[in-house]
């Protein structure tokens, strides 16, 4: 079985580690977002079936640099997590303005203000 | 210098079944740009973990897109199972491995007969179809579903295939090939098919690394990805190869799609011929606790599948991605140059499946 | 067959679902089932059609769609919900961006049952929504009929 | 390259005759396995409502007061997942699909027994 290795980076890291992985010849493969008490970031890259992940905790106010200008595809899973997450990433090369799935909740994934609301 | 205008594709569209929305910004009748506007079939599925426990949500993940239905729950339980590190009997691995590889072969019949209707050939695309019911009924004798199965639960299957089923599988193979046989002669010699795919939608290797592209996407521009070697499920115990084409273009797509149909019809029947026997599923005690990335090879390429549980029935995240999420990029891109009336053989080519990118 | 007496043409629109139900909408036009042999076409033109077919629970943003393809096919008209999602939601009924069932959005005639519907239940749904379609006929003839009786 | 490579398969297909199931002149019979709606022997049921706690659409009630068990048809996406929880096995897949409607379809079963029957289980 392949190995999966997930290391904790700050978040002005994360331009630096990424394209040290495009040098290396990764792959990203997706970039996925967890909301509990802050937004936990992972991006995870590919090669010859190894995932290896970068991880970052931010806040909704932190501004996240986009990392569409190395890998352009980000862009989608980007914006999909800004929209999603209300995550503020910024720079993303092509820009859907939250309007990518057009929810009618607002950052339905969004940090719960409180637990009391997900009860009513 | 032509005129400039902008068609809007979408959502209703005769030839695709699903809604998707394009804006495609022409140049007389060449494409110079395509803007993507989904969101169709958003419902927000991944945030109903919080409603539903880990068990239930089996049956979420396999409503996440019907076509690729039994990977979705496959990918799903394997993740929660690798975070329990729950142990399945083998002659589930089997039977879960047999199954997907009917999926597969059910999902590149169904895109053949979808391919065949777009440009415009309708015997082609009834041929397919019809073909293609013999898959149904294979799993409908099995499972009990024709197009949802229910099958896979957290810890192993949950109904298992007699040896007259898996008797009937292997003689429903051979008629399958020969027909398949016929049919694809069509798709890779008939100058009529040949002439709508051979040359259209080039994307060189490189092209696919960059805009990662995954699955017979990628694989039809000669990069060899191909999670199945990954060893999950059985696929560690059966023989195959990754099939590779190098060409790039619409045609070399419908090759390596083609190509697949024969290999998972070998794969079917080795998984037959090494179906051990024993129980088909484990009792799973206790709630899951941790964090896993499973990644397992759908008929539209690779799909991750992350699930993060916090130790109580409801996990705290589960997140999809899926193989059309990472191809969209790539089709933008293969977008540019073609003209308006290849349009949709060519979003064909991808194999797109708007409900699972959208979830 | 003496019981159908209209060739119904259908449109299909997938409000949001899961391809389940779409593909054996599909499958309803393929040899094995080829409900063409009733006169049942599947035309891309809301114009052209009779039945409506809503799979999907319909989210936010299909409603302008689904109303905009009800509006523009000619009376009398059928809306047929195929499948669990488009009847309640069914097991996408708790999601954020669904309205649950194509009920909230359009008056809906026949609801098939079924996730996904089977094939079967598909052509039940469409020859209950043929006899819907010619009693709706036959009501806006009397109307018609009444109408004119009264402008005299 | 060759033209009219699926004249094979189109006269085969001619001689072939009718691949087509002439469903509803023809009554569709169904595999063992097939899952079409879910089906109760009330008469073993304890109503315990376990099938109603993990029913991951909410298409069954069960009332223990009134002896009763609900089902809505138009919930249920026949995943069987009822059949396999029920302590009793009073519950089981029947392949024949429940049939379109107009309306909404609630199936109610009520149980005819006494309670001095039940002691005797």
């Amino acid at each position: 079985m392949a190995q999966q290795i997930i290391n904790t980076i700050l978040p002005d890291a994360l331009l630096a580690q990424t394209q040290q992985l495009k040098n290396d010849g990764y792959r990203l493969a997706a970039i996925s977002c967890t909301s509990k008490d802050d937004l936990e970031l992972t991006y995870s890259f590919d090669k010859d079936y190894d995932l290896m992940s970068l991880r970052l905790h931010v806040t909704p106010d932190d501004a996240v640099e986009s990392i569409s200008g190395i890998y352009a595809f980000a862009f989608l899973y980007e914006n999909e997590i800004r929209e999603l997450f209300g995550a503020k990433i910024i720079n993303i090369s092509l820009d859907f303005n939250d309007n990518l799935y057009k929810t009618t909740v607002k950052t339905p994934f969004g940090v719960k203000k409180k637990e009391a609301n997900d009860g009513e | 210098m032509g005129n400039r205008t902008i068609i809007p594709f979408g959502p209703q569209h005769p030839v695709l079944p699903e809604p998707i929305h394009l804006d495609l910004v022409l140049d007389d009748e060449t494409v110079v740009e395509a803007i993507p506007s989904i969101g169709y079939i958003h419902r927000g599925l991944e945030k109903l973990v919080e409603k539903k426990d880990y068990l239930q949500y089996t049956y979420v993940a396999e409503r996440i897109c019907g076509i690729c239905s039994f990977m979705h729950g496959m990918g799903y339980c394997m993740s929660v199972e690798s975070i329990m590190g729950v142990e399945i009997p083998e002659r589930a691995a089997f039977l879960r491995t047999m199954w997907a590889e009917l999926s597969r072969l059910q999902s590149h019949f169904l895109w053949m007969g979808l391919l065949a209707d777009a440009f415009g050939f309708e015997s082609l695309f009834m041929h397919a179809w019809r073909v293609r019911e013999r898959i149904l009924d294979i799993f409908e004798q099995t499972t009990g579903g024709r197009v949802i199965f229910s099958v896979c639960d957290i810890g192993g299957v949950r109904k298992d295939a007699n040896a007259q089923a898996l008797d009937k599988i292997l003689s429903v193979m051979d008629t399958l090939e020969a027909e398949t046989k016929e049919l694809t002669q069509v798709f890779l010699n008939d100058s009529s098919v040949k002439h709508r795919t051979c040359g259209l939608g080039m994307l060189s290797g490189q092209d696919a690394i960059a805009l990662g592209a995954v699955g017979p996407m990628a694989r039809a521009s000669g990069v060899d990805l191909d999670m199945r070697k990954l060893g999950y499920a059985a696929y560690g115990k059966l023989s195959f190869e990754p099939v590779v084409e190098t060409a790039g273009d619409c045609y070399a797509r419908t090759a390596v799609r083609i190509r697949e149909i024969f290999q998972s019809i070998d794969l079917i029947r080795q998984c037959v011929r090494l179906m051990p026997e024993g129980d088909v599923i484990v009792k799973v005690k206790g709630n899951p606790d941790g964090e896993y990335f499973t990644r397992l090879e759908q008929p539209r390429g690779e799909v991750i599948y992350y699930s993060k549980a916090n130790g109580t029935k409801f996990l705290d995240r589960v997140r999809v991605r899926t193989p059309t999420f990472a191809n969209i990029p790539a089709l933008l891109e293969t977008l540019k140059g073609c003209t308006l009336a290849d349009v949709p053989v060519l979003i064909l080519t991808i194999d797109p499946c708007i409900s699972c990118t959208e979830r | 067959m003496n019981f159908i007496k209209k060739s119904p043409w259908i449109l299909h629109y997938d409000g949001s679902s899961c391809n389940g139900c779409d593909i054996e909408v599909l499958a309803c036009l393929t040899p094995l089932y080829d409900v063409e042999r009733f006169g049942v076409i599947n035309t891309g033109n809301p114009k052209h059609a009779d039945i409506l077919l809503i799979t999907g629970s319909v989210n936010e943003q299909n409603i302008p769609v689904v109303k905009q393809l009800y509006e523009q096919m000619a009376e009398p008209r059928v809306v047929v919900a195929v499948g669990i999602c488009a009847a309640t939601g069914g097991i996408f009924s708790e999601c954020y961006n669904v309205v649950g069932g194509a009920d909230k959005v359009l008056p809906v005639d026949v609801y098939v049952p079924g996730c996904a519907a089977r094939p079967e239940a598909v052509i039940d749904g469409v020859m209950r929504a043929l006899a819907i379609l010619e009693e709706k006929q036959k009501t806006a003839r009397c109307k018609k009929g009444t109408q004119e009786g009264a402008g005299v | 390259m060759s033209i009219l490579s699926i004249t094979k398969t189109l006269f085969k297909s001619m001689f072939h005759g009718p691949y087509t199931s002439a469903y509803p002149l023809q009554k569709k019979v169904f595999f063992d396995k097939t899952r079409g709606s879910v089906k109760i022997n009330i008469s073993d049921c304890i109503f315990c409502g376990i099938c109603q706690r993990r029913c991951p659409t909410g298409a069954i009630t069960v009332e223990k007061e009134d002896r009763a068990w609900r089902i809505e048809r138009l919930r249920c996406i026949q995943c069987s997942y009822c059949t396999e929880v029920c302590p009793k096995k009073c519950l089981a897949m029947d392949g024949q699909y429940s049939s379109p409607s107009q309306g909404s379809i609630k199936d109610e079963y009520k149980d005819a027994r006494v309670s001095g029957d039940q002691a005797d289980h």
